[in-house]
C-alpha cells in the first residue's frame, strides 16, 4: 500500500473515536505494526509544521484528529452551541474518582464533605464513571472508576497522564478557583 | 387553588444546593482572609462560618446538615483551643486544628486536581473531532475578556455589602412568598432581554423595602442556580454584572 | 488574522454541512471575501498536492471537506467495525432483559407496552442476547438472557455488578444543573 499515509489519515478523518494501531491493522490487514506508527508519526508532524487547523491528538490509547485549542473560540461561534460543560462539583467528584479509583461512594462523600448521589447518577448516566464492582462489605456498595470517555472529554493518554499530588501541590501556590 | 396555596408558602432554598457543602465555605473563608490553612485562627474562622449561617437563615435558606455539623466541630476545637495546655508546649499532632486542617488539605489537593482537569483542552470547548453533532441549545457569547465569573460567596459578600447600606440591623422574621420570587424572576429576566446584562447593584437601587432587597437576592440566587444567568465580576472595578445564562 | 488559513480549515474540519463564504464570514466577523475564497484555493491546492486522504469538495453552494473517493472501501470497513449506537427502544429492552433473567418474550413487552420482536431480532444479531431455553408452557416461548458481549459492551465484569434500580434510586435525583 503505497499510498498507506493517505489512506490512514482518511480513517482518522471519518472515525468519531480515537483509533488503536490494532484497529487500523484490523481495517487495513496489514500486520506491520510499525509501519502503521511511522505513518502517525509522519502525520503529526505535518501537521505541525505544516500549521494546520488540526493535530493528531493522542488520548485514551489512540489516536484522533483534533481542531487546535487556540482555534476553539471560533469554532463554538460556528457551533453556536453550548456543550454541556461539568459544573465544579462535579469535576471534583470526578477528580475524586479519578485519583482514588477503585473507590466507593462513600470515601467520595467524606472527601468532599456532601452527599454527592445525584452526581455520580449523572457522571454515570453520561458515561463518565463507571461501576467497577461491588465491594465486600455489608450491603455490597458499588466500587466507581473512570471511563475511556472521561480520558477523551480531557483529553489524557491514560490515567498515568493525570499529575501526581505533587504537581498539584506545586501547582497549588496560587488558590483554587471557587468560581461556580 | 392548590397551586395558590402553594404559592404562598415561604420561599425554600437549599443550602447544599447553592454551596458545595461546609468545607467549600470554609476554603473561601480561608482564601477571603488570606490564611494559612496550617495556622488557622480558629476564633476568627468560627465566626465567620456562624455568620455566614446565621445570614442563610434570615434568608430562610435551609441549611443542610453537614453545613451545622462543620459548625459544631469548629466551636468544639475553639473551646479545645481555650483549655489550658498541660505541661510541655503542643506538638503538632496534639492541636486540635488539625482535626479539620487534615481534611482541608486534603479538599484542597482534590480542589486543584479539578481545577487541573478544566484547564485541560476539554473535547467539545477547546478542541473538537468531526462529529454530526445535533445543533439544539442556544448561542453563547463569552463576552469580554476581562470578566471572570464569580462564585455565589462572593455574590453573598456583595448582598451583604448592599444590606449594611440599606439597613444595618439584622432582618429576621420577614417572610418571603413564593410569588414575590417569581415574579421578580420574571422582571431580571425582562430587564436581561431589553439590555442583555445588567450590573449587581443596579437591581436593588429601585428597591424599597428590606423585604423586596431580599426577594430580589433569592431570585438572583435561583436563576443562577437554574443557569438561567451568568454572574460575572470586572476583574479591575469589581463590579459584578449579571448576564443571561 | 495571519492564521486564517488553519481556522478557515477548522471550521471545515468540524462543520457537517457544507460551508458558504458567508458563514465564514460571519463567524470570523471579516469582510473580506476575496481573503476567504483564496484560503480556500489554497487549501485544495495543498490537499491535492499533498496528496492527502481528503479533499475540499464544492458543494451545495459551500465547502465541504470529504475523504477522497478511491478510500471509500477502507472507510466502509471502519465503520463495520464500529459499534452501532443502539436506539433507546433497543437500550430499554436490553435493560429489561439484563435486569430480569431469564425472561420471556411476553414479559418484556408487557413491561415496555410494545411488541418488541424487530428489537429482540437485532439483539440477538449483534449477539447482545441469547437464547436461554424454552419455557414448559404452550407455545414453548423462548427464554432470554444476556451475553458476554452485553458485559463488555457496559464494560461489567459480571452481572451482580449491573447497578440495580435500587442503588440508582440510593443516588438520588441527578443533578439537573449537570444534566444540560
Amino acid at each position: 500500500m503505497d499510498n498507506l499515509k493517505a489512506i490512514v489519515e482518511s480513517l482518522l478523518f471519518v472515525s468519531d473515536t480515537s483509533l488503536t494501531i490494532d484497529k487500523i491493522k484490523t481495517v487495513l490487514e496489514i500486520e506491520d505494526r510499525k509501519a502503521i506508527h511511522n505513518v502517525l508519526t509522519t502525520l503529526a508532524e505535518e501537521y505541525e509544521s505544516q500549521k494546520r487547523g488540526f493535530f493528531l491528538a493522542e488520548v485514551a490509547g489512540g489516536y484522533q484528529l483534533r481542531t487546535r485549542p487556540e482555534y476553539g473560540q471560533w469554532i463554538r461561534r460556528l457551533k453556536q452551541t453550548r456543550p454541556a460543560r461539568l459544573s465544579r462539583a462535579a469535576l471534583e467528584t470526578l477528580a475524586v474518582i479519578a485519583y482514588k479509583q477503585p473507590v466507593l461512594r462513600s470515601d467520595i462523600e467524606h472527601l468532599r464533605g456532601v452527599d454527592c448521589g445525584g452526581i455520580l447518577r449523572m457522571l454515570l448516566e453520561r458515561r463518565l464513571i463507571r461501576v467497577l464492582g461491588r465491594k465486600d462489605l455489608p450491603g455490597r456498595p458499588i466500587i466507581y472508576g473512570t471511563t475511556k470517555r472521561f480520558l477523551e472529554l480531557f483529553d489524557l493518554k491514560d490515567l498515568g497522564d493525570l499529575p501526581t499530588p505533587k504537581d498539584l501541590q506545586a501547582l497549588g501556590e496560587a488558590w483554587p478557583n471557587d468560581s461556580t | 387553588m392548590v397551586e395558590q396555596i402553594q404559592d404562598q408558602t415561604p420561599y425554600y432554598v437549599h443550602l447544599g444546593d447553592l454551596f458545595d457543602g461546609p468545607m467549600d465555605l470554609l476554603v473561601h473563608l480561608v482564601k477571603k482572609n488570606e490564611l494559612d490553612i496550617y495556622d488557622i485562627p480558629i476564633a476568627l474562622i468560627t465566626k465567620q462560618y456562624l455568620e455566614y449561617l446565621k445570614l442563610m437563615k434570615a434568608l430562610n435558606i435551609d441549611i443542610a446538615g453537614e453545613f451545622l455539623l462543620m459548625a459544631a466541630t469548629l466551636v468544639h476545637i475553639k473551646s479545645r483551643m481555650l483549655l489550658p495546655t498541660q505541661d510541655e508546649p503542643e506538638g503538632e499532632e496534639d492541636d486540635p486544628r488539625m482535626e479539620i486542617v487534615r481534611p482541608l488539605a486534603e479538599y484542597l489537593q482534590l480542589k486543584y486536581a479539578a481545577e487541573d482537569l478544566v484547564k485541560r483542552n476539554q473535547l467539545d470547548w477547546d478542541v473538537f473531532v468531526r462529529e454530526h453533532c445535533d445543533d439544539d441549545t442556544e448561542f453563547v457569547d463569552e463576552g469580554s475578556e476581562n470578566l471572570v465569573q464569580v462564585s455565589l460567596f462572593e455574590l453573598i459578600d456583595a448582598f451583604q455589602e448592599i444590606i449594611k447600606q440599606v439597613s444595618p440591623e439584622h432582618f429576621l422574621n420577614i417572610t418571603v412568598d413564593t410569588i414575590s420570587v417569581k415574579s421578580r424572576i420574571s422582571q431580571i429576566a425582562d430587564i436581561l432581554e431589553q439590555r442583555g446584562s445588567v450590573t449587581f447593584q443596579k437591581l436593588f437601587e429601585t428597591q424599597a423595602t428590606k423585604g423586596d432587597i431580599i426577594v430580589t437576592f433569592l431570585a438572583i440566587l435561583e436563576m443562577a442556580r437554574s443557569q438561567v444567568i451568568r454572574i460575572m465580576q470586572h476583574v479591575s472595578s469589581g463590579i459584578i454584572r449579571i448576564f443571561h445564562g
